[in-house]
Formats: C-alpha cells, structure tokens, sequence
C-alpha cells in the first residue's frame, strides 16, 4: 500500500462526509492523477471480501460499510442509547424543575460548580428548553421539556415530589425557599434552623 | 557585584507546579541543601502576583514556618551564631505535618510524568467521531422522579463547615518588605530589626528578616545580633 | 477475511465510540472466542502499512487512523492547538485518575495549590467529569473521561501503574522528612557555615 493510499484511507475514514478529488489534492499535496491512482489501489484494498468498500458518492470520495452487512449494522443503530443521566445532569435537571425558570448563574450558585456544559449538552438532548429573559432584561432562563417529563415519568409540569427541610441561609438562599413554597414544593412554614 | 553564593542557585521557579513539586525537587537532588534554596525567590513565587494557582491556604502555612525557621538559621550562619538546640514542638510538628503531606504528594509528582510520556507517545491516533446515522435510537431508559428530589435536598442542605481554602490570608510582598526597609535607612544608618517589625504579625516579621537577609546577601547592609534572639542592627554599608 | 471480521469491521468503522467486546459479541451474536479470533485478523489485516488500526482503548475495540498521519489527516479540521495538557493538568489528572472521584478541595490538598481553574479547564476539554457528591453532602466530586482513556492510551478506566511504583523509596522519604525537619537548626556538634 502506498504511502498515499495510507493517508487518503485515513481522510476518508475521518471525514464525516465524502471528500472531492480537488479537497484531496489540496490536503495531501499531490497531483489529481497521482491521488485518482492512490483511490485505485485503495478500492482494491477494500474489495467485496472486506466489510468496507470506497464509493464515489456526492460529489467526493467516501469510506462506507458494505450493503450487505446493512442487517448486522443496524443492529448497532437498534441498541438502546446509553444516554444515561449523569450525577451532574441530575442534579442541574433536579435545580431547574424545582425553580424553573432559572438562569445559568443563578443554577451556578446553587450548585457551587459551573454549569455552562452541563446546560448546553441537557438543551442538545432536548431535556432543558429556553424559557426566555426576564421582563427587566438579565440571563437567560431555562426550564424544563415534555420529553423531561416523559422521561422522569411526570405527568405535567412541576408534578415533583415535596421538599423538605430548607436548611440553607442568606438573602439568595431565602428567595430559593420562598420559590419552593410558592410552586408547591416545599411545605408551608419551613425555614432556617434559627427563627427571627 | 553579586558574589558567587550557593544562595544564587539557578533554580526556574516557573517550572514548578507548586511548593511540593518545588520542595520536592529541592530535597531529592543531591546537590542543593535546603538552606540554600534562594527563600526570596520562593516566597514570591508562592504569593506573588506572578504565581499561577494560589497556594492552599494550609499549605501556605506550612511552609511559611519551615521557611521562617530556614530564615532564622540562616540569619545565626550569617550572624556566626552557635545553633540553637531545640526548635519548639510545634515548629517541629508542623514541619513533620509537612513532610507527610511531601511523601504523600510524592508518587502523583511521578504519576504526572508518567501520564505526561504516555500523552505524547499517544497524541497521533485519530478517532472516527462521526454519530449514528439512521433512525433514532430507541427512547433512552426511564428515570425514577424521586432522584430529582435527592439531587435537590443536598443543594438546600445547610452546607458542611466553609472551607476557607480559596482565600489566601494575607498578602504579603517581599519587594515591599525590600523597599520599606531600604526607605528607612535612608532616613537612618542603622535601623532596629525590633524596631521594624514591632507590631507585625509573625509571617511579616519572617517575610521582613528575609528582606534583610536578601540585602545583606546583596551587600546593601551589614547585620550584627549581639545575642542570640536579641535585636538585629541593620546598618547600610554606605554605598 | 471471515464473514465474522467483516461484521466487527463494519461496526467498529460505524460506532462513534469504543465497542465492548461484551456488546460486540451481542450484536454479531457469537461467542467472546470467535469475536477475540475475528479481531485479530482485523488487526492483521490492519497492519502498520495501512492508514488505520485496530485498537483496545478506553473499554472496548475501535478503529482509529495511525499516529505517523496525524501530520495529514490533523489538515482535514483545525484541531485546537491547545491540545497539548500543561504540567499542571497533568498532575491533576493523575491525581484523579488514581483517587477518583475526588474532590477539588481534596485535590488542592495532596497538590499544595489551588485547583479550580485547573479543573474547569479539564471539564471543558472533556478529560474530567462530575461524578456527583457524596451521599452525606459536600463538595462535587470528580473523575477521569473516556476521552481521558483514550488520549493517554488506557485501555480501561485504572488501566495505570500501580501508584506503588511511583511512591519514594525508604531512603528518599527519610531524606525528605530529614531535610525538613533539621531545616531550621544545626545537628549536633556543627558549626557555622564555612564562609564563602
């Protein structure tokens, strides 16, 4: 295998769409004839008896698994996603459900932790939503979806066990419980250790 | 001028990733006395506005009494004094505290190298990240709601005892404690060590006969302790 | 080339991620010594004279492009140049990877600095992650990712010398202990320093 071979089967392998001749030129410095023969050697390479086969598709050069193999490869796509909930995602979806809606630096706080990946990556799971800026301008806020809902089996909005023993302190902390009391959350009464 | 003293060891203090990794160093490599570690230089590297991560608080602490007591025996070497037999029990148990926590640091100081070869030796491969294609996966498994209330109770717990660790007690520069003590002799030929430092706290009195020690290395002064633990004359040498 | 090598060829080009040998075994149904024998000859077929490899990396098997064609394939997409993990990084990443979760507190300590700027740069890269907090409360623990794994070339989570090999030996820890403790004050029978 040619060392041009080598590294066009590592470009295509990596690309996530198919690369066009002109691309492939440019990236591996050589000639159209010298990279047309290098895509040759490599169709060869990845013949019938091999699980991947090099097609020339939309416009470009791609590296694809073989249709007969289609009914074991989809057994791939049928697996159950491992889209678990981490300890981190749990616990910003736990904040926002209770106190939705609720901004990055205000979930921040509570938690002590930045929150910034963790929010971004529950919006692109589709778990966490947009719940616009508040009237008087500031953050963004969030709450949470139907499919969090769905998933966590509730069945409405703000359908979440009780809370109880509001212990936390301080000006920030005293307008978290009165939320909690307000959605529901938090039975009536309950406050800080020390009473005024 | 600087006359070629072991307390001019090149040592790049931005090398290092913090006072163990330092310290460590230092006393492993056979050819540095630990006294001889240029203590200046360390102190500000640790406290001064080049530092890159604050020091942990009690870290700082730590090694603020070792380098007070390396800064009270290198004054006696300069001073000709005698050693003092003992150090008291609790210099001695926070400098054994420290050594602990020097051995216990030890093996991730090591660790990191070996993390380091492996990162480079590791760097070429790339990963195809390229998703699924095709129809959506089957829906992901179901959660329990109860575990968004046990996510939430520790947030609305009152927290465990504040840990003070982000703060650093005290800022203390070394180049002030220079140039307070440079300003006054210039008002002065010699001024009290006793006098200088009265009403300062213990970590500014090290941080201000460290100044003076730094300047008698330069020349700048001349030091004279007539007895042990009594007051220190600095006079300017007049230049 | 088996039937049984096309398969695991075709599903480690797919999967965005390592593949199990456990999930391997599922999904072409066959047994873990059949799917061990068809990735071996893979791996041969695979070999160095080729752009890609088969890898055991981070939990499972994957297909990866070869580490003399980072050079090329790296022209395909700007990879960020701070790819590089500074010294700092590094040692908080060993001391994660050895005592995870951990703690940034607890980190702080055992490194004698303060971690957190450290740490959140590591989260963005996706070479630490939260790992929750303990069940009695307090600080957000963390440990190490799979990309962890697989920049640094583990095949499992713990796949790391044991941290035995890296303590100091008897004499160099009594050296430490001897170096800070007489730090301070003459041992016996020493005088003054020979002047300079």
């Amino acid at each position: 295998m040619s060392e041009l071979s080598r590294q066009i089967e590592a470009l295509l392998f990596l690309s996530p769409e198919p690369l066009a001749l002109v691309t492939l030129c440019e990236i591996v410095e050589e000639s159209p004839g010298a990279v047309q023969r290098a895509l040759t050697e490599l169709e060869e390479r990845h013949s019938p008896e091999a699980g991947l086969e090099v097609a020339e598709i939309a416009g470009g050069f791609a590296l694809r698994t073989r249709a007969d193999l289609a009914p074991v490869v989809d057994r791939l796509r049928d697996r159950p996603s491992e889209d678990r909930v981490s300890p981190a995602a749990l616990e910003t979806l736990a904040v926002v459900a209770y106190l939705e809606p609720i901004s990055r630096p205000q979930i921040s706080r509570l938690r002590g932790v930045s929150v910034d990946s963790t929010v971004v990556s529950l919006l692109d799971r589709g778990l966490l939503e947009e719940a616009g800026r508040p009237p008087d301008g500031g953050a963004m806020r969030y709450r949470t979806t139907r499919l969090f809902q769905e998933r966590f089996g509730l069945r409405k909005a703000g359908d979440l066990p009780p809370l109880e023993n509001f212990e936390l302190t301080g000006p920030e902390a005293e307008r978290v419980r009165r939320h909690l009391i307000e959605a529901g959350h938090l039975p009536e009464g309950e406050g800080p250790a020390d009473d005024e | 001028m600087s006359p070629p003293d072991a307390l001019r060891q090149p040592i790049e203090l931005d090398l290092f990733e913090g006072p163990f990794d330092l310290l460590l160093t230092l006393v492993l490599r056979d050819e540095v006395e630990l006294l001889e570690v240029p203590l200046l230089e360390v102190v500000t590297a640790a406290l001064g506005e080049r530092a890159r991560e604050r020091w942990d608080t009690d870290t700082a602490g730590e090694l603020i009494v070792l380098l007070a007591a390396m800064a009270e025996l290198k004054a006696r070497r300069l001073l000709g004094e005698p050693g003092e037999e003992e150090p008291d029990p609790d210099t001695l148990e926070a400098r054994e505290r420290l050594a602990a926590r020097l051995v216990a640091y030890a093996p991730f100081q090591r660790a990191a190298g070996w993390l380091g070869e492996r990162g480079r030796d590791c760097a070429g491969p790339r990963y195809r990240r390229v998703a699924l294609a095709g129809a959506a996966p089957p829906p992901p498994p179901a959660e329990d709601a109860a575990r968004l209330r046990e996510a939430m109770l520790p947030l609305i717990a009152a927290p465990p005892a504040p840990s003070l660790s982000h703060l650093t007690s005290r800022r203390v520069s070394l180049p002030a404690a220079l140039a307070r003590l440079q300003s006054a002799l210039a008002r002065a030929r010699s001024v009290s060590f006793d006098a200088l430092t009265a009403g300062l706290e213990p970590l500014e009195e090290a941080i201000a006969l460290m100044a003076a020690l730094e300047l008698a290395r330069r020349g700048e002064v001349t030091l004279a302790q007539p007895e042990p633990f009594g007051d220190i004359a600095i006079t300017g040498s007049g230049r």
